[in-house]
């Protein structure tokens, strides 16, 4: 293809995303595009795999029977947001082995929250409301996003995590409504995890790279700084109905910007989680590697198993 | 006063309940910690909505054993605040889940039991009971199609998966006879024709059982010698550790609501 | 050797044994009086070490620091006894490598007493009060045993035998002075262990073998059935004291006797358990073929370093 | 009424004790584990004597803490009922048996450490803590030299135990920062005199630790980032197992006499 065609099927696609018009695998498509879609919708995919883990570390110990089923519930989900997410990342052309390759050799990144241990019970509460929270102010956007696959995706999850938070909510009331060792507990886990969700909204915009590329295709559609914003005046308010505090001295109501001004958030240690140096780096890598590596004989298994069926019913038909 | 005869009825049908819940209880304990660990996402997905319907069983027969106990107690003291003596599992739920062989093994082979029981239970004029079989009977019988299924890929794979499915089978084998073994509540519900007797399934079971295996280019074995006890509440020492993390928030923080 | 010569030492090496004179490892020995003894001896070192897992199996569960603490010794003393008895062993030509072998395999047994599972705390102080009250009467008579390097090590391990059956016995009293629970628990443990320690006994006399030569060359002193029977009227007037019950229906004090008459012993429960099919059986010989296994590593490394030191002193000294 | 000074020099003091104490406990619980399973008997009882010798000293630190405890609490309370926030020991220390590698590193790692520490605590005009430390530094003397032996053996051994000891070294290295960090307790007790400053050896530590490691051709790892969080009662996934185990029987059985 000439220089002159290649630019003018960008600026025919340029321009259905502009009219907000779907695009789908087969259509044409910069390699840039291709690219990005890749990273991050598999960077999202990995994110919900590996975030199955600080959750998964509370399944056997869960207080209740029914908060057992409904965290065993939610990690189901997550593993399914995995999974519709890797298939969506495969339309590109990418296969779902190579991209666990990139996520196990440290190539591919995945959300940083959960680097942190999950240390109570209380954090499973912190970590639907927080965590669900902030990923929702996150992907909510992405329902419009110009990729097909990846928009029809993100409406699902967006529908599940919605779900996820308010059920993490409500595990804080249910604590705040408690014991005082629960209540403690609640505001515990608030203190440990507030930071870090504000970590996930991103860097700053002076730091944040992509970003005027990702608006153009509808990969985002206001910069991180507005989405932190927007994410601590709806999450403030809650937690002011928890009864409990916002570990933020700096923390207070504008009545000029209607907003809430907030402290300086620690970078260096935002930096250090994401270049792998965080609490639970290394053990949700190991994790992820020993089950793949575990699992190999097994998918060998039952890849030999469906050559064989299907060598039967050849021999069978002829 | 309580009529004495309807109290020793309450608490055989009390004793009956657990001896089925547990089960179910324990199982979905142990997929439970495979949750996050598993060999593909589709298995992991599998095996975490197998441990959702047991653990939905597992309630209904709780609150259905919390209602007729005069302690007035929950489902979940039920569940998780007796002492390990008092739990009526039997042995093969509570193996670990030493590779994912063991995984499939123990389900299996404890799939087909559940099943036949539940094919019985639907029937009994309890209808709490029956109205639980009617329900899991559904659900069981996926259960026993995945890992039927899985046996038969594992065992008709490859040379190590071969190996690997007819080592865990042959050291699961031991604990099938407890799952026909029963306790005196067991024999008093059966008698009164509430519970089931379950003995009536067992060649049935290792006829199909033995089927699957052979299916799968496996061999069943041929023990001669058989483990029980879970039944009786003599469990293996992996139970302890079980209940450990089972039970560990309500005895941490006794007497909340979560 | 002619067979005349043959004859001779061993009617020199009898009448030794029969005047009470120790057998030391240098000695000439008949080959029988060797292989029975590496038999014997190794089987009740490898029983010390198979012992070690049943209580093994409580230490991170020990109730009080104190209890922890005495059976972390407790299961330390038996690592120690292992370790003599090994010893003791390999001064008839046969290495502890071998003897290993012999144990995985399953060639060599040991005492099927420790393939039973430890359920509740109360089988701490079950095991030390009858196991290790079997074990003794079993042992005592060991410490004038014919071949010096078992008797001395047997009067080492009685010693630290009897301590240990104490501490059981404590430790079930301070159960049956407690809660109801915990009482119990001690009548459970009492329960589950009673028959198991008698058939530790070994089979009746009419079923067992080796006995004759066996006494002869003062590896026993008395028939199993007596020892059962010293067993029993030690131990019942124990229980007594302890408030908890025997589960015999047929115990019961012979005035004619002066001993305790008691039912039947389940013997097809020892065979089953003896032939390798008893609870634990499987968990009790795995967990040490895995420790060896996972060991092999290490052993190398010793060795290596080891030879590496040497070479390195050569070329020092050169 | 209590002097609230004097109160508060007994919490800090209290609390600086645990500080203490929740490492030797920790540490020898996670050696309890490996209590007959160890690769030879030899060092099976060689770790069981390091876990006996921590535990001793621990129940002398925890006896001391209940002594000046306002609330009447006995050494059990304090080592085995807390909730998890409240153990206050380092994150190393909790680190699982992986393989040997790991256990000799976890305690190399520790005993350079723990050594130091005890060197200055038996100058402590306080005369428990300088009593203990006492006792317990011909103990920990002790457990440094076997450690160092066995990182030299491993490291200086095969191809395979150099690479999995350094995979151990690698791995355990990011929780050394922590041993010197500062708690507020460890900070008023310094300022008084009574507590160690353990700033004030961490540049001999890793002078000394990183000595040994190159006796034994292991390189000495250059991180830059260290995890902390264990004396702040933020620990690893890993220390709600291990508390599951711990307080097991006393959370079962509360309140009765063992």
């Amino acid at each position: 293809m000439s220089e002159k065609e290649v630019k003018n099927l960008e600026e025919i696609f340029e321009a259905r995303i502009a009219r907000d018009e779907k695009i789908e695998p087969k259509d044409w498509m910069p390699e840039k595009y291709r690219q990005t879609h890749i990273r991050q919708m598999s960077q999202h995919a990995h994110s919900e795999i590996i975030g199955m883990l600080p959750e998964g570390n509370w399944i056997t110990r869960a207080p209740s029977l029914r908060r057992k089923a409904a965290l065993l519930a939610k990690v189901q989900d997550e593993a399914g947001h995995g999974l519709y997410l890797y298939s969506a990342c495969e339309t590109l052309g990418i296969s779902r082995d190579e991209l666990y390759e990139q996520l196990h050799s440290g190539k591919a990144k995945y959300s940083s929250i959960f680097n942190y241990p999950t240390v109570t019970w209380a954090d499973m509460g912190a970590i639907g409301w927080l965590v669900d929270g902030a990923a929702i102010i996150n992907q909510v956007p992405l329902c419009n996003t110009s990729f097909g696959p990846y928009a029809r995706a993100m409406v699902r999850v967006c529908k599940e995590e919605s779900f996820h938070q308010r059920q993490g909510y409500e595990i804080m009331l249910t604590l705040c409504r408690g014991s005082e060792e629960q209540k403690a507990m609640a505001q515990d886990a608030l203190n440990r995890w507030w930071w870090p969700s504000l970590m996930m909204l991103g860097p700053t915009d002076a730091e944040s790279i992509h970003t005027e590329q990702s608006m153009k295709w509808k990969l985002k559609r206001k910069s991180n700084d507005e989405l932190r914003q927007q994410f601590i005046d709806q999450t403030v308010p809650q937690a002011d109905l928890l009864g409990i505090t916002v570990p933020d001295l700096d923390l207070k109501f504008n009545e000029e910007t209607g907003s809430y001004d907030f402290g300086e958030i620690n970078w260096d240690e935002f930096w250090q989680v994401v270049k792998g140096h965080g609490p639970c780096n290394k053990e949700r890598m190991s994790a992820r590697v020993n089950a793949w590596n575990n699992g190999e004989w097994i998918r060998d298994a039952a890849m030999e198993h469906a050559e064989k069926n299907e060598k039967r019913k050849v021999a069978k038909a002829s | 006063m309580p009529n004495p005869l309807i109290q020793m009825k309450n608490q055989n049908l009390y004793n009956y309940i657990l001896t089925i819940a547990d089960n179910s209880l324990i199982l979905a304990q142990r997929l439970g910690e495979l949750c996050g660990h598993g060999p593909s996402l589709e298995t992991d997905i599998a095996l975490t909505n197998i441990s959702l319907d047991l653990l939905g069983q597992t309630r209904s027969y709780y609150q259905y054993a919390a209602k007729i106990s005069e302690e007035n107690k929950s489902e979940d003291d039920i569940a998780l605040l007796r002492i390990e003596r008092e739990y009526r599992n039997c042995l093969l739920v509570e193996q670990p889940n030493t590779h994912f062989g063991y995984v499939i093994g123990r389900q299996f082979l404890f799939d087909f039991y559940h099943f036949m029981l539940m094919e019985k239970l639907q029937n009994s004029p309890d209808e709490i009971l029956s109205a639980i079989a009617k329900k899991g009977i559904k659900e069981v019988s996926y259960h026993k199609r995945f890992s039927s299924d899985w046996v038969k890929r594992l065992g008709d794979g490859t040379e190590e998966s071969n190996k690997k499915m007819q080592e865990a089978i042959n050291d699961l084998w031991r604990f099938t006879d407890e799952l026909f073994y029963m306790t005196d509540a067991e024999k008093e519900m059966s008698k009164e024709g509430i519970g089931i007797e379950v003995s009536s399934f067992k060649e049935k079971y290792y006829k199909e059982v033995s089927e699957v295996l052979k299916e799968s280019a496996l061999t069943v074995p041929e023990n001669k010698y058989f483990t029980k006890g879970g039944k009786e509440g003599v469990h293996s020492e992996h139970m302890g550790y079980i209940l450990a993390e089972l039970q560990y928030m309500q005895r941490t923080y006794p007497n909340m609501e979560w």
